[in-house]
């Protein structure tokens, strides 16, 4: 990172995978391994120079082509988006390794098109995180879209393109829907940088309506109860290096940009009214996501279902950011609560994948004393449990602390009673599996096709977000100095 | 300087690095996993003896790692870190040697070691945590290393058992989350201290803190088994004898009564907890449990079920203890934390040898065992009489304490509560030891086949049964020479109170 | 005015469709009538009391509607391969391609 | 000599030779080459003890700050009473089950638990603290139940039941009652319990607890049951044990226990006069109607713990005599321990076959001469003890000392309708000679208490008032024991030859051992099943053994 200033790390985040996916694309199957490689070192190496500089310098601004406001492309980078980075360099590395292994390297119409899509999915996830105004996010939303619909439908199984082209259609919709309070936005105060919109927002019903329908959209992207149906579908039938990164990282754009508005466009217009239905519906969330986890006879809709509930988590606390005195803590709580999530939702994807390997199904019966054959993907699958389930050290419980003191100290008893109630519905489905794992019962599938490179992948990520609980001290540093930069900033652009 | 934080550090480590080690090892290595598990038993102790040395003296260790915002996790060793501690040390190494001989050829050995040495890792953390988090993230841990130990053979049966232990705990788990984040809230700090630390909140905060300290006790309850916390002990006794001597003596059952201690004298403080009027319904709660696990013992005929009761009840003499604000009752309370340990193992060491040498889980189907296993039965004998509060054991010294606590404050009704529980101690205890010795084996009906070619069994097994009996006699019989649990319990009593 | 209450209009005859159509070519159209009422009401913002209308919501326009047929064109050609699954006869069943 | 004697008494250590020596030999079943030897060297365990008690000089006290909660151990006076008696008993019951039948048929763990019985009934005399005392206490009491089991068939096992049960029951209130003394005084010591002030009310609690906890062993009315039955249980070396020193345990630990010349408590004295006297009464009404002689035996000895228990009462009414009422009741209980297990063994004895008429005489003799002096006869010990006890009531300042003169005698009476009852039943035939082999070492155990029983109390140094000997042989005292002899056998007489039922129906009028007990176990049983049959419902579904 010497030398090496942080816009350069930037443009090299979204630069680097786009090239490389157009690479791979070109070259074909027989550089695949070569082109996993550059990739898993080469981006993860940009995105870590991008987090250092963001957390040791501050917000970064940048045009692209020195092309400014409003038709240029504006780049922005601060600690949230700089982590979101980093969560996507992690799993992005272990998703390279496992899907290397995973997809075995054949020379076939899968494997072809894996690692086009994954890298453009990445590049655009990565310029998602990192854009700076309304309409480049809208554009970067819809490439992820197209990105994930390919992955999602890439095996060519009838199940996997029928949810597919649900999830398209859905996206699609919800991307219009986000469009739609683009275009109100813009039509109202003519401006598309995010900051420069939040200067300007009021309680006006122009900004409440653009503020619903940018809300709206968000939320059909990320998957919110109700409009969840499509995720379990898409994510639990996609392979399992797909349904890693879909449940690690492309719902958790679509939650970032909520976030981002909610922080920095849309204060003054969110009602409290608009905060508590979100909040309301994360609750609904998490019950319905849990009790669905606890009934699903797959382990794949199982990991899917738990992401409906712990993407509910998210929007349950977003009413404590009304608090002003919480607002850090929150910020701090929902940044850590969303990289645990990637991280421990994607250690679980990939680990339920290895078992799939093994049992050759997904199905919970197929799937009785499979600890037998694949005792590190069970080990990694529970390790990842753990952080779901918010215990510590996992980095879920130390989100789940921080929250839990906001809800307290802010008297919000309901949301910290459905945040633990949360936490006990998901041991309540993490343990039906390692109790079907730990039957005695013969193990009915193959113990020779044992991947442990896929097993390892799993048990990586499970252990980082087992080992993410030690981060958020410093991510609450990070943020609270972000914060006070913040506040500063605009204190001189106030007078 | 460097020792200080290096000590904790190395006695945490010990278990741990065996652990990840055992799960990396070859299945096969079954020589290698048990130098390691015996070997990181071995330094642990040796480093908590020289630990136990230090601390006496007044020295501190210390170590600190940055976890949550302003809250590290601490690890601390205090006279009562030390004493939990020494415990586990001690028989883990014990339980070690037993389960070896105990799994020997049962299959997934390499996942059972693995998880014990975890699970003791996390009761190192409990002993050694210096706040409340500290406490609950090794509390928490806890019970799920604890999980496949109590699955481990993997039956319907066992799977049910764990299913209603992680129930159980897990809840208790939540409740104690959402007091500790709201005692955060409200004190701002977490970390332990003698006499504890809201002395200058009560006037305030009462109210908060009263409601507060039920839901921690609520918490720590379900691991403490008070009733109607107590579901799942008895049933968690499926698991392997190993197990379950190490969930009723020295991990689980120890960590929630030690989560009570430290609540009631280092959050709260003894006598503050006394003047907030928060210990009669403690006292009331302890006292029911004691009475109703002795008299739920009673109905068992299965041995392990008839012990899981047993321990139900013995474990709130600690709380009892505490919760009398006395220091004489709370130094009976604190010393029954070891002596129960060391009873209650030898009894499921016992158990599990009953079982694995003569088939026997019944207590119908023990007549006349003791002519063919006596010294599993004089080392059960003893224990049992420890339980019963028979001097010179070690569960006599504990149940004189309370007694003399509680006549010092003033609860005449206590020692009723003693009085009735050593009756019915005697009267579920005695039948085992009667039929053991002096029943005639029945050769009617075939019966006696149950344990016709048993013989005593082997020296893994006997050997930490017979060791940890001799215990529970020693620590009884020497109560008062220098370095017996009941000296240090004093130091940590007179700590406690300022004395 | 008119042209963004004409957006309006599309876009809620979108919405109705999406939600209301089983047929995934009709739900694949009634996507691209949203979208195309979002854009009018975009357009309609360029809209101003003097001068020459707003340059930026057309580029946003335009980037829109590329946007919209690179997506029509994925979702036409999962269309297809459903399409050519439920022909062949085995809905459920892994297609060679 | 003497002089090197009494420095090796006066060591600390020898305590612990008192109290180890037993046990060791208990320890040695353990190996199994030594194991054979365990019965043989079983009597002479005692030694030390015998040998302590009567050459150590008084005050030896051996403080142990290590063991227990600080333990004291040590002999004063009153130490040395017991000490002797349960030492002596102690081995001539050992000598006793020397007899080659007995020993034959005992098998080496009756002797284990014989001798840990006897290690802890030495401890609790010499134990000078309470945690000591109750751990010897309890020592005691557990290892004499596979002594009460010894035989095993289902009548015993239910004496056993009813021993453990009652002996339980005790020992958790006479944990209570020393627990709020330690609480109460702020130390674990006798001794400087009874000095420490402790307020009246902390004390008539003590006393209450200890009454029930004590009670137990000696035989306090209403919690007498277990007595009958495991008397009649045990084998005769043991019913001899418990009969003469393990009931003394009880005695001693209220000497040890309640503030005697310290505090007055006239109303629990007044209860512990009035249970004495109904136990004096009440024990030998039923005893006469037992067939078993070990059972009558058992009654007589609820009696005579009544007398010492009302004694007792008297002396909690009037500290100022204090000394002097102890000196009464020390050679009331050596005198009883004594001639007691003299008794029993004499009544082994008369179950025996006998090789030849003289072996027959004697075994009449050796039941009459104790019975004799259980009853107060002249020239006897029991004489001697009967006198000092009602001098030093009739001096006493208690309210209750003028009814328990005139009780006193009564029950006297009774004592001897009871001896009389017991030597009729256990009197041997004629028919029982044969030509085995005698069972010597039984035969001359028997002797020697007998002989022991006589001579002792007349031979203790400071037994009682110092002119008591003098006082027992004059003329007044001789017709104060002879008339209640000379009466009690008359009215028997009178009593068989004149009710037609005591004559012609004997087994009509009884009552069966251990009374009461039969109606608890009637009531017990009838609450169980009704508790028993939801636990039962419940317990129906059959449980798979868990491991």
């Amino acid at each position: 990172m010497i030398g090496v200033g942080a816009e350069t790390w930037l443009i090299l985040c979204i630069a680097l995978p786009f090239t490389l996916a157009v690479a791979a694309y070109v070259v074909g199957p027989r550089a695949n391994l070569y082109v996993a490689w550059l990739a898993g070192l080469a981006i993860p190496l940009a995105s870590a120079g991008l987090c250092y500089g963001v957390v040791t310098e501050g917000a970064i601004r940048y045009a692209v082509g020195g092309w400014d406001q409003p038709l240029g492309i504006a780049l922005h980078a601060d600690v949230l988006s700089g982590l979101m980075v980093l969560l996507s360099a992690v799993v992005g590395l272990v998703t390279c390794l496992y899907g290397h292994r995973y997809l075995g390297g054949a020379d076939d119409a899968s494997s072809r098109s894996y690692w086009p899509l994954w890298l453009m999915l990445w590049g655009a996830l990565n310029a998602l995180f990192l854009a700076g105004d309304a309409f480049n996010v809208y554009v970067t939303l819809e490439l992820v879209t197209l990105a994930s619909v390919g992955l999602v439908a890439m095996t060519g199984k009838a199940v996997s393109v029928r949810a597919s082209f649900r999830y398209l259609i859905l996206a699609l919709a919800g991307s219009l829907a986000y469009l739609l309070g683009v275009a109100l936005l813009y039509a109202q105060h003519g401006v598309l940088d995010l900051v420069m919109l939040g200067e300007q927002l009021g309680t006006d019903w122009a900004s409440v309506a653009a503020c619903a329908a940018v809300t709206v959209g968000l939320i059909l992207k990320a998957a919110l109860f109700p409009m969840h149906f499509w995720l379990p579908a898409a994510h639990g039938s996609a392979p399992a290096p797909v349904s890693a990164v879909l449940s690690a990282l492309v719902v958790k754009a679509s939650f970032y940009l909520v976030l981002r508005y909610w922080l920095d466009v849309f204060p003054a217009s969110v009602t409290d009214v608009g905060s508590f239905v979100l909040s309301g519906l994360g609750a609904a969330a998490i019950i319905w996501g849990s009790v669905q986890a606890l009934r699903t006879p797959r382990l794949k809709l199982l990991v899917a279902y738990s992401t409906v509930a712990q993407l509910g988590y998210l929007f349950l606390v977003l009413p404590l950011l009304r608090d002003a005195a919480q607002r850090d803590a929150v910020v701090t709580g929902l940044i850590c609560l969303a990289l645990a999530h990637g991280l421990a939702k994607a250690g679980a994807f990939m680990a339920a994948g290895a078992m799939q390997r093994v049992a050759g199904d997904d199905g919970m019966h197929g799937l009785r004393g499979v600890s037998v054959s694949t005792p590190v993907a069970v080990f990694a699958f529970a390790l990842a449990g753990i952080s779901l389930m918010g215990l510590p050290p996992a980095g879920g419980f130390g989100a789940k602390w921080v929250l839990l003191d906001a809800s307290i100290a802010s008297d919000n008893w309901l949301i910290a009673a459905i945040m633990l109630a949360g936490g006990l519905l998901a041991a309540g489905y993490i343990f039906r599996f390692i109790r079907v794992a730990f039957h005695t019962e013969e193990f009915a599938g193959s113990v020779v096709t044992r991947h442990r490179t896929l097993e390892w992948s799993a048990m990586a990520l499970a252990l980082a977000a087992l080992l993410m609980g030690f981060l958020v001290e410093p991510i609450s540093i990070w943020v609270a100095n972000a914060g006070a930069a913040g506040t500063t900033q605009l204190a001189e652009v106030v007078p | 300087m460097t020792a200080s934080v290096l000590m904790p550090l190395i006695v945490l480590l010990s278990s741990l690095v065996p652990a990840v080690l055992i799960f990396l090892l070859p299945a096969d290595r079954h020589w290698l996993r048990g130098a390691m598990s015996l070997g990181g038993a071995t330094l642990k102790l040796a480093i908590v003896a020289i630990m136990l040395w230090g601390v006496f003296h007044e020295q501190t260790y210390r170590l600190t790692i940055p976890f949550l915002p302003g809250l590290p996790l601490t690890l601390h060793a205090d006279a009562l870190s030390m004493f939990l501690i020494t415990l586990s040390a001690l028989l883990w190494l014990f339980t070690t040697i037993y389960a070896i001989g105990y799994l020997d050829n049962a299959p997934h050995r390499r996942r059972f070691f693995g998880f014990f040495s975890l699970c003791v890792s996390a009761t190192v953390g409990i002993a050694l945590a210096g706040d409340l988090l500290t406490f609950l993230v090794f509390y928490e841990l806890l019970t799920l290393t604890t999980y496949p130990l109590v699955a481990h053979r993997g039956s319907a049966k066992a799977l049910q058992a764990a299913r209603t232990y992680l129930t159980y705990t897990l809840g208790g788990g939540a409740v104690l989350l959402l007091a500790t984040v709201w005692l955060y809230h409200v004190a701002g700090t977490l970390a332990f201290r003698e006499q504890g630390f809201l002395n200058g909140l009560v006037a305030e905060q009462g109210p908060t803190l009263t409601v507060i300290f039920f839901l921690l006790i609520a918490g720590f309850g379900v691991k403490a088994a008070l009733v109607p916390l107590h579901g799942w002990l008895p049933k968690a006794m499926v698991a392997p004898a190993p197990v379950s001597a190490l969930l009723h003596a020295v991990a689980v059952v120890k960590a929630g009564a030690f989560g009570i201690v430290r609540v009631v004298s280092d959050v709260y403080g003894i006598e503050t907890s006394d003047q907030m009027g928060l210990l009669l319904p403690l006292t009331l709660a302890a006292s029911f449990t004691i009475v109703y696990g002795s008299v739920r013992a009673l109905a068992q005929d299965d041995l392990k079920r008839r012990l899981a009761y047993s321990t139900v009840s013995q474990v709130s003499y600690i709380a009892l203890g505490l919760s009398l604000g006395s220091p004489i009752a709370a130094l009976g309370g604190i010393v029954h934390l070891v002596h129960q340990g060391v009873m209650k193992i030898t009894l499921f060491f016992c158990a599990g040898n009953l079982a694995e040498s003569a088939g026997i889980y019944r207590v119908s189907q023990m007549r006349g065992i003791g002519r063919r296993m006596p010294w599993t039965m004089a080392a059960f004998t003893v224990a049992a009489f420890g339980m019963i509060g028979i001097p010179p054991l070690a569960g006599f010294v504990s149940k004189w304490h309370l007694g003399v606590g509680a006549a010092a404050a003033n609860q005449g009704w206590v020692i009723a509560v003693l009085v009735t529980s050593g009756l019915l101690n005697a009267a579920y205890f005695l039948p085992i030891i009667h039929t053991a010795w002096f029943a005639v084996e029945n050769s009617v009906n075939g019966k006696s086949d149950d344990h016709k070619d048993a013989a005593e069994a082997k020296w893994p097994l006997l050997a930490p049964a017979l060791f940890t009996a001799a215990l529970s006699m020693i620590i009884g019989l020497f109560a008062t020479a220098d370095a017996s649990p009941l000296t240090w319990a004093t130091l940590i009593m007179r700590r406690e109170f300022g004395l | 005015m008119l042209y963004a209450f004409g957006g309006v209009a599309l876009v809620c005859l979108g919405l109705y469709g999406l939600v209301a159509l089983e047929h995934m070519l009709r739900r694949i159209l009634a996507v691209n009538v949203m979208g195309t009422g979002v854009f009018l009401i975009l357009i309609a913002s360029a809209a101003r009391a003097e001068g020459a209308p707003d340059p930026v919501p057309h580029a946003m326009v335009l980037t829109g509607i590329v946007v919209a047929v690179s997506a029509t064109a994925l979702a036409v050609a999962l269309a297809c391969r459903v399409a050519e699954q439920e022909q062949e006869g085995r809905p459920e069943g892994e297609v060679k391609p | 000599m003497s002089d090197f004697l009494a420095n090796i008494l006066s060591h600390g250590g020898v305590w612990l030779l008192v109290i180890a020596l037993p046990m060791t030999v208990a320890a040695l079943a353990t190996i199994r080459g030594a194991r054979r030897y365990v019965p043989l060297l079983a009597p002479w365990a005692t030694l030390p003890a015998l040998v302590v008690a009567l050459w150590a000089p008084a005050g030896v006290v051996a403080d142990v700050p290590w063991f227990l909660l600080g333990a004291q151990f040590g002999l004063d006076e009153t130490g040395r009473v017991f000490l002797f008696l349960t030492a002596t008993i102690w081995f001539i019951g050992g000598v006793y089950a020397q007899s080659r039948s007995f020993r034959d048929h005992a098998g080496t763990h009756f002797f284990v638990l014989f001798l840990l019985t006897m290690a802890g009934n030495l401890g609790l005399v010499v134990s000078l603290d309470m945690a000591s005392f109750y751990m010897w206490f309890a020592v005691m009491t557990f290892a004499s139940y596979g002594l009460v089991i010894h035989s095993r068939s289902p009548s015993v096992m239910r004496a056993g039941r009813v021993y453990i049960a009652m002996a339980v029951i005790g020992e958790v209130v006479l944990f209570a009652a020393m627990v709020v003394l330690a609480q109460s005084a702020g130390t674990a010591n006798f001794e400087q319990a009874q000095l420490a002030g402790v307020s009246p009310d902390r004390w008539r609690l003590v006393s209450v607890l200890s009454l029930l906890g004590l009670g137990v062993k000696a035989g306090v009315i209403g919690l007498h049951m277990w007595m009958p039955l495991s008397y009649r249980a045990a084998p005769t070396p043991a019913a001899a044990v418990m009969s003469g020193a393990m009931i003394n345990a009880a005695l001693i630990g209220w000497l040890r226990l309640l503030p005697f010349g310290q505090v007055e408590l006239p109303v629990v004295g007044g209860l512990f006069t009035g249970l004495g006297l109904l136990a004096a009464f009440a024990g030998v009404f039923i005893g006469l109607m037992q067939r078993h002689p070990k059972a009558v035996l058992a009654y007589s000895s609820v009696s005579q713990m009544g007398t010492m228990v009302a004694a007792l009462g008297v002396a909690l009414q009037s500290a100022g005599r204090w000394q002097f009422a102890l000196g009464a009741v020390l050679i009331y209980a050596l005198h009883h321990a004594l001639a007691k297990a003299a008794l029993f063994l004499a009544q082994g004895l008369s179950e025996q076959a006998v090789p030849s008429r003289a072996s027959r005489w004697l075994t009449q003799l050796a039941l009459v001469m104790p019975a004799l002096s259980l009853a107060g006869a002249p020239w006897t010990s029991g004489a001697l003890a009967k006198a000092g006890l009602k001098s030093e009531i009739a001096l006493s300042s208690s309210v209750w000392s003028d009814w328990l003169i005139t009780l006193l005698p009564i029950a006297a009476v009774g004592t001897v309708l009871l001896m009389v009852r017991f030597v009729c039943l256990s009197w041997p035939g004629k028919a029982a000679i044969s030509q085995q082999a005698a069972p010597l070492p039984a035969a001359i155990s028997a002797c020697v208490m007998v002989t022991l029983s006589y001579s002792t109390v007349w031979l203790w140094p400071n037994a009682g008032p110092a002119n008591a000997a003098e006082v027992a042989s004059s003329p007044k005292a001789l017709w104060a024991g002879a008339y209640p002899v000379l009466a009690g056998i008359a009215i028997a007489w009178l009593g068989v030859k004149t009710i037609k039922p005591v004559r012609l129906a004997p087994n009509r009028l009884t009552l069966p051992a251990g009374d009461i007990v039969v109606l608890i176990e009637k009531a017990g049983k009838r609450l169980f099943r009704l508790i028993g049959k939801q636990a039962i419902n419940r317990s129906a579904t059959p449980r798979q053994p868990l491991a």
